[in-house]
């Protein structure tokens, strides 16, 4: 777990819109990810973690910042070494209907990145290694000649994992593949990664919005509001020791499918909408529905900072100037 | 207590080019006044298309109602005339749909959709259903309600508009409250929100809430008793805690291990393999056999009849047959 | 949005001087001219005439006079008839032509938007069919043809209106059936379509949940909505029927200006050529802007100004 | 959904049939002795109610067609039939084409023709007056032939004053208008100086091009003739009111010298350019006059109520005869033999048309009292076998095994195209030649007529004066009008002469002679003359219709 | 299993079989497997579109139509050209099935002469439409932007140039033939193909597959041919339907302007033009005919149309 794959700095992506106005859907992100680690990148919708996800992939041109790609820039390469680099990195995509053609069959979908990298020399081979990918991912080779309308979601998500795997890369970005999948097939699919993950050493960013499950899959998360990260740490200190404001509002508004714990539980439930990102908060962007804001937070952007091991956040509360005043302990429970 | 609703043995079927897909197929649940039941289920179960058949919703052609009954208050209402089951929807009997984006229709101002139900069943004024439907938009907590009755849905955020969808189906004070999947499409913050309304609702009107969700952690916060539904049947209803603590149907056991649980370390999920039968030709015994780990010959053949295990809690499972029991003791392999 | 009207006004004149020039182009590399007749005449005629419309000038002093007539909007007279100002032609006929688009479009996009609802009701039944035949044999007789059955059975044979001319409402409704039954089932189809989608609508199934009453539902929730891609249509279809109407109006003798858009050319009539067509683009592009903002009326979500984000 | 499809069809048939099958009996009723009586009660129960309500008696209104809007209403630039027969009905010239289409007097009384044929003296009544009450001087006839002649005005007409001494080099450009031989030598004589002896001068006065304009009217108000009410004229009728493309009415012109003989109150000019549907209005009773629908002419031209006359005209199609194969005369020869005008006339035409084996229509009277054309007789006929020897020795001549490729070309009409296709039949049975047809734009054909673009290709020519020279010269050297490539010196001496020949008997002997030539060169073959054939209404009566093309309503009268 | 779905006739389990309950084995494919039959997406659409009775008589119409194209001209005795003027507006008879026309030639043979030219003229213009559309929307659409604009704007020009001065040019520049025929009624008959390609194409190319071809370096042209444009068939061929009666009709116009194809051939739409005297003369037959044809097969293609679309479209499929 020392090997850095990936690393991600100060990444900053911003869409204009016309008229001169700005949607900012990433500031200044900053994290990196070792070799075979999970890493799941958590928020609710539009706080920007899809946009890493494809600006990481390159699919999107980055606003300011970089993204290394085992040592190299992947906004900064020529146009063959970026293509190449695409044999490296891969991605599963959400909407297992929308993300693959519905005019292809199964064969032609798994096996259009090894064509466009001709990466076999006669069809025969190709079909070969389809259906050894449909076999890894828990499908048959019966199933190679069939259209994707006639899969249900969980079986099409699994044929989306095999064109992932198709060119062998060694990073795998899955944007939110579960979401959209019902309960009892979602564990299957997080278990087909699990399980590829330790069979073909594959490091992942795993993106969703479902904390529950991320937290189930990903050895560290980061947490994401309106294109900011607040927290990063290893899950299981995430869960247990959440230090942002808006990280346990999250915990805590997640339902537990136990009546028991259910009706003991305390929470957390935050106040008001998610502002536009077109025209975000002041200062720290969660101020507006935090219930310890300051006026401090209004003024100035909180600084990225490491409050433990491994353990960072974005917050005046953990600040030093804002420590001589309170200490951040006796806020937590103050609901 | 009273029953409010009782649907008995009720058949769906929906013809298309494909076939016949039969959506419900013989469905029996009850809910008491002032309650809350769960119907609960994978997507395509048949949970939407019932809660639809009691208002009497389903397209027609292709859906038809072809066996069963719904009671509302003891009057079936698959008998009664369109103009009759007209004044009984919004006023008796109301609905909220999943996605607030597209239940708004987005070309009419949120005040003129509030009043509009008000005006066709109760015939009243325009300042009194204005003042009505400013008290409702006090209820469901938007804040500054004159102003916003003039807005348009694409004004409000996807949090707002769920809490107007509410509104407008609250607002001819029904007795029985329908929500299709009510918070599926929006983030966990919001989510708690509107649970927390759902339960103030219920206890300010007394409304009876026929609650319909795949997400089990909801369940268990809001639910009083639950009806966890496959393949266009019931398998197995009880009251929130002999589900979650007592379940006794395979598939119910497996829905709770195949959910991540945020407040447990490090469990393994369990995934229940397989997909769904397709409703085309549904199998003919229990249309779980196929998934199930403790299928035996004769879940293939015949589907069983309900037990009865206590005063509230029914299961429809041939394991609860004494011979399914004994095999059930005898082995040890099997788990 | 002044700013954003501004930059669209430019486009509109950058756009309209390319079709200008372009037309010019045309115009100038087509033979004939506009003093070609079987009447007999000589040289010296000719020349005089060529003269006296400055056709005997070289191209690009054409061009000029003509830029200068677009940017003082003074045509000139017509070659064809002299007598009248291009601005006379096109101001005394524009008011006819419009009277009679106007109608047309209004009958065929209330019949067209009927027929449309209640075949989408109906979706797959035989009145459904039946509407949508009525809707495809609209279209599919030529309306020369129709115009003609239709006076010698309604005028001539019936004689429940006057054949021809335009001077009251019943001189009216045969000229307004002939041209509205083309676009009247363009529009019951593309109603029919938008309907079908509209009407599986949450919105429209929280309008049934509501129990409103049906008419309540097509006409309060879902007509609104459909009529998107009637409103998208509806320029081109009105500049269509404005200036498409020749053959109408030779056969129904109404004074209105399609005939300027043909005749013009066949007679090589420059003025009106030019005339014309900067009417007829200005009259189109400005109709497109129009759809643009019925667009943002009818439908609140769209801002007139909204632009593709990613 | 077969039983619905089955049904459309059923519903198609049926309105297409039923349309047809009884407007087959509506194409019938003129035939029937019943039916139109009864549309003819129908039209004077309404006309009474009219009256009755107007508490008029008896107005006599007419109601014609006029096709399209006037191109001008100004006697020097409407220069066509759209404008002359208002024109001809608003205002009168010198002479006015009389019962018989003879040039009499009109605003002249009588006239002087000096020995020598150049100078004529005309004596212009007392009583002519203009529609505003001023009195017709013989200055309103020198300000308008100066005007139409002036270069600025660019009149389309100026050509035909070219008899005037003067007058080509004032129009061209050479001269002024001060050169020009038109002098007012008081408020009532008018003396004209010709450039060369002209027989048919008088008949050319007819023409609206030489009209008067009401000088002080024109100078206060060069758009005078733009709008009904400041438009003057001298003619029986004058104009009430003019909605541009829509309609003109005429109401008598009570200041017009001769306003006894006139009849009618009232004239309609509706503008309705469809042939089908002036027919229609006129079945409907909207209108008084039509002219008949093609199809329609089987049952329609024999009937009662139809009025069928010469029209100076000739339908013909011109040979290039710069190209081949058509600068071999007996190739051209073989062609014009070839065409059988009867049928043409009888089956493709209709309307009572005469097939032309000739080039001047009938209705010229010459000298002699004899018609023109009775006098030259046929030039050419329908006869196969001489077609086929002509063809066969020009063949020999030009030394061909085959035709070259030989394309007809005729610009986009019905009847143009009707006529092409009958007569690329006639070629291919009677002369084995196969022609392709090309159709062209007007404009498109024009232009390639005039530079001899084309092989073979459609015609016509439509007199603007009553008398022959007026086709004949056409086909001179240099001629605008020429459109052949022929050229011929005997031939131009000939016209030379057919125009100035003070000796009428001597002159129409050029003529014939010329025409004689022009057949024996074939340097076009004639198809068929033109005819004016119009339905009136029972009880309209007196409407005299020229062979030059413009009717005269003077003496015109309705029941 | 009626049995089963009522629970008014319970099932007694004392009446089920001891040996029943016994672990059944499990079988992986079973679970896995898919109970319907293998349809490629076509197969799926084209078994729809055969239990669209309607589109499918509007089939059989053009099937027969051009069969007759084919072979109706060798059927009769009579040629198309040689004019038989005596004989003329001779009523349908055993002779003469269609009757004769003004020229008293044989209107069943003219007829089936027709349906070759207007056929293959509406074909193929409706082909090169379609071809030049999917070019210039599918560019257009997916480059998005600037390129767009631009794109957009040109096709405004050319719906604000005179079609009329344009296609004289035509009738100038080239020499009359059914090529030039199609060229005219293609020249900007491409544009409503256009704009609806780009439309359909703004739509699809934000769709995740095509996000997922990028995502593994697909070059442009290929995601346009492969992921692009197999999705944007629908409404292509509905457009195309519609294409091919109008271009019918368009071609009357221009053989009025000299670009049509030159006697004695006539298309239908010549055809009817030219007798449009019969509503009054009574000669019905030689309108009916052309227009009867023209009127059903610019019915078939609506309905084939109309059939198409929905056989193709993806939100009816299951």
């Amino acid at each position: 777990m020392s090997q850095k794959v990936l690393s991600v700095e100060k990444l900053t992506k911003h869409f204009t819109l016309g008229k001169g106005r700005t949607l900012q859907a990433v500031n200044e992100v900053t994290f990196d990810i070792q070799k075979g680690e999970t890493f799941g990148l958590v928020g609710e919708s539009g706080c920007g973690k899809s946009t890493i996800g494809r600006t990481i992939m390159g699919l999107y041109e980055k606003t300011a910042g970089n993204v290394i790609y085992e040592g190299k820039n992947v906004h900064e390469l020529g146009e063959k070494d970026q293509f190449q680099l695409r044999k490296q990195m891969q991605m599963i995509f959400q909407d297992p209907y929308a993300s693959l053609n519905p005019r292809s069959t199964v064969r032609e979908v798994i096996s259009e990145p090894m064509e466009v990298h001709k990466l076999h020399k006669n069809k025969k081979e190709q079909l070969d290694d389809v259906y050894q990918l449909l076999e890894e991912v828990g499908l048959n080779r019966d199933h190679a000649n069939r259209y994707p309308h006639e899969f249900s979601g969980g079986q099409r998500q699994r044929i989306g994992i095999a064109r992932a795997l198709a060119l062998r890369p060694n990073f795998i970005i899955a944007d939110e593949p579960i979401s959209a999948l019902d309960v009892s097939v979602q564990a299957q699919v997080v278990n087909l990664l699990k399980e590829l993950q330790i069979t073909k050493g594959l490091t992942f960013l795993f993106i969703a919005h479902d904390l529950s499950m991320v937290k189930q899959i990903s050895d560290r998360i980061g947490v994401m509001y309106l294109g900011n990260m607040v927290e990063l740490t290893t899950s299981d200190r995430l869960y247990e020791n959440p230090l942002h404001p808006y990280t346990k509002a999250l915990l805590s508004a997640i339902p537990i499918p136990d009546p028991d714990v259910e009706e003991s539980r305390e929470r957390i439930i935050v106040e008001g909408e998610l502002p536009s990102p077109i025209n975000p908060p002041s200062g720290c962007v969660f101020r507006t529905r935090c219930p310890f804001a300051m006026e401090i937070c209004a003024t100035r952007k909180p600084k990225w900072q490491e409050i433990e091991d491994n353990h960072y956040v974005a917050c005046h509360l953990y600040s030093e100037e804002q420590e001589v005043n309170s200490s951040p302990k006796t806020i937590v429970n103050i609901r | 207590m009273e029953k409010i609703v009782e649907v008995k043995n009720l058949h769906v079927t929906f013809s298309t080019y494909g076939g016949t897909i039969q959506a419900v197929r013989g469905v029996n649940f009850y809910v008491n006044k002032g309650e809350t039941l769960a119907i609960v289920g994978e997507s395509g179960c048949g949970k939407s298309v019932t809660s639809n058949a009691i208002m009497r919703l389903i397209p027609d052609p292709p859906g038809k109602i072809t066996q069963g009954q719904v009671l509302f208050k003891g009057e079936d209402v698959t008998k009664f005339s369109e103009k009759k089951m007209r004044s009984i929807r919004g006023v008796d009997i109301s609905m909220i749909f999943q996605d607030p984006m597209t239940a708004l229709n987005p070309t009419l101002t949120i005040g003129s959709q509030l009043m509009e139900g008000l005006r066709q069943h109760q015939g009243i004024s325009s300042a009194r259903s204005k003042q009505k439907a400013i008290e409702m938009m006090e209820l469901v907590g938007i804040p500054n309600p004159e102003e916003r009755l003039k807005q348009y849905p694409h004004q409000f955020s996807g949090g707002m508009r769920q809490r107007i969808v509410i509104a407008i189906a609250l607002i001819c004070e029904p007795e029985l409250l329908i929500a299709d999947e009510p918070t599926t499409a929006l983030d966990v913050t919001i989510q708690a929100q509107i649970l927390e309304l759902f339960e103030k609702i219920q206890e300010v009107t007394g409304v009876s809430i026929i609650l319909i969700t795949h997400d089990l952690g909801v369940v268990a916060k809001i639910a009083d008793r639950i009806a966890v539904m496959y393949a266009g049947k019931i398998i197995e209803t009880g009251t929130k805690r002999d589900i979650f603590y007592k379940g006794q149907h395979p598939y119910t056991k497996g829905l709770l291990k195949s959910v991540p649980r945020l407040d447990v370390k490090g469990a393994a999920l369990t995934p229940i393999d397989g997909t769904p039968p397709d409703l085309f030709s549904p199998p003919a015994g229990c249309p779980f056999a196929p998934r199930c780990p403790y299928a035996m010959e004769v879940c293939n053949k015949i589907y069983p009849d309900t037990v009865q295990l206590s005063q509230s809690h029914e299961v429809n499972c041939w394991l609860q047959d004494e011979r399914g029991k004994r095999l059930l003791a005898t082995t040890t392999t099997k788990e | 949005m002044l700013r954003y009207i501004l930059k669209r006004l430019l486009i509109m004149v950058i756009t309209l001087w390319i079709i200008v020039t372009l037309t010019f182009v045309l115009m100038v590399s087509i033979p004939g001219s506009p003093f070609n007749s079987d009447q007999t005449s000589n040289e010296t005629v000719q020349e005089n005439l060529e003269r006296h419309y400055n056709l005997d000038k070289p191209y690009h002093i054409q061009y000029l006079l003509y830029l200068k007539s677009i940017a003082t909007l003074e045509f000139g007279p017509s070659i064809k008839q002299p007598n009248q100002t291009v601005n006379d032609l096109l101001g005394r006929s524009f008011p006819i032509s419009f009277e009679l688009g106007m109608v047309t479009i209004i009958v065929a996009v209330i019949s067209g938007i009927l027929l449309g609802i209640i075949a989408a009701l109906r979706h797959n039944g035989i009145v459904d069919y039946l509407a949508m035949g009525v809707a495809v044999l609209g279209i599919s007789i030529p309306n020369f043809i129709l115009a003609t059955l239709l006076i010698q059975q309604l005028a001539v044979n019936a004689e429940w209106f006057p054949v021809a001319t335009w001077s009251s409402p019943a001189h009216m409704v045969l000229p307004v059936l002939a041209l509205a039954t083309g676009p009247m089932a363009i529009i019951a189809r593309l109603t029919r379509s938008t309907m079908l989608e509209v009407l599986t609508q949450d919105y429209i199934k929280m309008a049934r949940a509501k129990g409103l009453n049906p008419w309540k539902i097509i006409f309060k929730h879902a007509l609104r909505n459909a009529l998107m891609p009637v409103v998208t249509i509806m320029g081109t279809l009105l500049a269509g029927i404005l200036t498409g109407t020749f053959v109408i109006e030779q056969i129904f003798a109404i004074p209105g200006m399609g005939k300027y858009f043909v005749e013009s050319i066949n007679h090589r009539d420059y003025p009106v050529i030019m005339g014309t067509t900067v009417f007829y683009s200005s009259f189109l592009i400005i109709m497109l802007f129009l759809v643009d903002i019925a667009y943002g009326i009818l439908d609140p979500r769209i801002k007139v100004n909204k632009k593709e984000g990613e | 959904m077969k039983k619905f499809l089955v049904f459309l069809m059923a519903m198609l048939t049926a309105l297409v049939l039923a349309a047809c099958t009884t407007s087959e009996n509506a194409g019938e009723e003129p035939e029937d002795d019943a039916e139109p009586d009864t549309t003819e009660q129908d039209d004077t129960a309404n006309e009474e109610e009219n009256n009755a309500t107007d508490q008029e008696t008896e107005e006599k209104v007419l109601r014609l067609n006029n096709g399209i809007e006037p191109t001008s209403l100004d006697p020097s630039i409407g220069f066509d039939a759209v404008s002359w027969d208002p024109l001809n009905n608003l205002m009168e010239g010198l002479t006015r084409l009389d019962q018989d289409s003879r040039a009499a007097a009109g605003v002249a009384e009588d006239w002087d023709i000096s020995e020598d044929g150049l100078t004529y003296t005309f004596h212009l009544r007392e009583d002519a007056n203009w529609s505003n009450g001023d009195p017709v001087v013989a200055e309103d006839f020198v300000y308008a032939w100066k005007y139409m002649l002036d270069p600025e005005t660019a009149s389309s007409a100026a050509f035909l004053g070219y008899f005037i001494e003067g007058a080509e080099a004032f129009n061209n450009g050479d001269g002024t208008a001060d050169d020009v031989n038109v002098t007012a030598i008081d408020d009532k004589t008018l003396e004209v100086v010709l450039e060369a002896p002209t027989g048919f001068f008088l008949d050319l006065l007819t023409n609206p091009a030489f009209f008067p304009i009401n000088h002080q009217v024109a100078q206060e108000n060069p758009d005078w003739h733009t709008e009904a009410n400041t438009f003057v004229g001298n003619g029986p009728f004058q104009l009430e009111s003019w909605e541009h493309d829509v309609e003109m009415v005429f109401t008598k012109n009570e200041h017009y010298w001769d306003a006894g003989v006139v009849n009618l109150e009232k004239i309609h000019f509706a503008m309705v350019n469809d042939t089908n549907t002036q027919y229609q209005m006129f079945e409907s009773g909207e209108l008084d006059t039509a002219s008949i629908p093609p199809e329609l002419s089987d049952q329609l031209i024999d009937g009662d109520n139809v009025y069928i006359g010469d029209y100076g005209g000739l339908e013909f199609y011109r040979f290039n005869i710069t190209e081949e194969p058509f600068h071999n005369k007996n190739i051209r020869k073989a062609f014009a033999y070839a065409v059988n005008r009867a049928d043409i006339a009888e089956y493709v035409v209709k309307n009572g048309v005469e097939p032309a084996y000739g080039f001047v229509s009938p209705g010229f009277t010459g000298p002699t009292g004899t018609d023109f054309r009775a006098e030259n007789g046929d030039l050419v006929s329908f006869d196969p076998a001489l077609a086929q020897d002509y063809l066969e020795q020009g063949m020999a001549e030009e030394g061909y095994d085959e035709l070259p490729e030989i394309v007809l070309s005729y610009n986009t009409s019905d009847a143009n195209k009707a006529v092409a296709e009958a007569l690329q039949s006639m070629f291919n049975e009677h002369l084995g030649v196969e022609v392709t047809l090309e159709n062209q734009e007007w404009n498109v054909f024009a232009e390639a007529q005039q530079n001899l673009e084309l092989q073979l290709s459609r015609s016509s020519f439509i007199n603007d004066y009553s008398d022959p020279v007026n086709f004949l010269e056409s086909f001179v050297t240099d001629s605008y009008m020429n459109r052949t490539g022929f050229s011929s010196d005997a031939y131009d001496e000939l016209i030379a002469k057919g125009k100035s020949e003070t000796d009428e008997e001597q002159r129409w002997e050029y003529l014939y002679e010329a025409e004689k030539m022009l057949a024996d060169e074939m340097i076009a073959m004639p198809i068929r003359y033109y005819n004016t054939v119009v339905l009136e209404a029972d009880g309209v009566s007196g409407i005299l219709r020229h062979p030059v093309g413009y009717f005269d309503l003077k003496y015109a009268d309705k029941k | 299993m009626k049995k089963n779905s009522n629970p008014r006739i319970r099932n007694s389990h004392r009446q089920v079989p001891d040996e029943w309950f016994t672990w059944r084995e499990r079988d992986q494919s079973t679970a896995e497997r898919l109970s319907r039959p293998s349809l490629s997406y076509w197969e799926d659409a084209w078994k729809r579109l055969v239990k669209n009775k309607l589109a499918m008589s509007g089939l059989f119409f053009l099937i027969g139509l051009v069969t007759m194209a084919i072979i109706g001209p060798i059927l009769s005795p009579y040629d198309v050209h040689t004019n038989d003027l005596p004989n003329q507006y001779q009523p349908p008879s055993a002779e003469h099935w269609f009757g004769t026309d003004s020229h008293g030639r044989d209107v069943f043979t003219r007829t089936w002469y027709g349906a070759r030219i207007s056929l293959f003229v509406g074909l193929m213009a409706a082909l090169i439409d379609v071809s030049i559309g999917i070019i210039y929307g599918g560019l257009s659409g997916y480059k998005g932007g600037r390129t767009d604009n631009i794109m957009m704007r040109i096709i405004e020009i050319l719906y604000g140039l005179p079609y009329l001065l344009v296609v004289i040019l035509l009738l100038v520049v080239l020499e009359p033939s059914l090529t030039t025929i199609i060229i005219a009624l293609t020249v900007t008959g491409w544009v409503g193909m256009a704009r609806i390609v780009r439309g359909q194409v703004l739509q699809i190319k934000n769709y995740e597959f095509v996000l997922a071809s990028k995502s593994f370096g697909t070059k442009t042209p290929r995601i346009i041919r492969k992921n692009l444009l197999p999705n944007t068939m629908g409404p292509i061929i509905v457009q195309m339907t519609l294409t091919v009666p109008s271009a019918i009709f368009a071609e009357a116009f221009l053989s009025f302007i000299g670009l049509g194809i030159q006697s004695p051939y006539a298309s239908w739409g010549v055809m009817a033009s030219d007798s449009l005297g019969a509503i009054l003369s009574g000669n019905w037959w030689t309108l009916f005919f052309p227009a009867f044809f023209i009127s059903f097969t610019m019915f078939a293609f609506n309905v084939l149309g109309d059939g198409l679309q929905d056989a193709l479209d993806p939100k009816l499929r299951k």
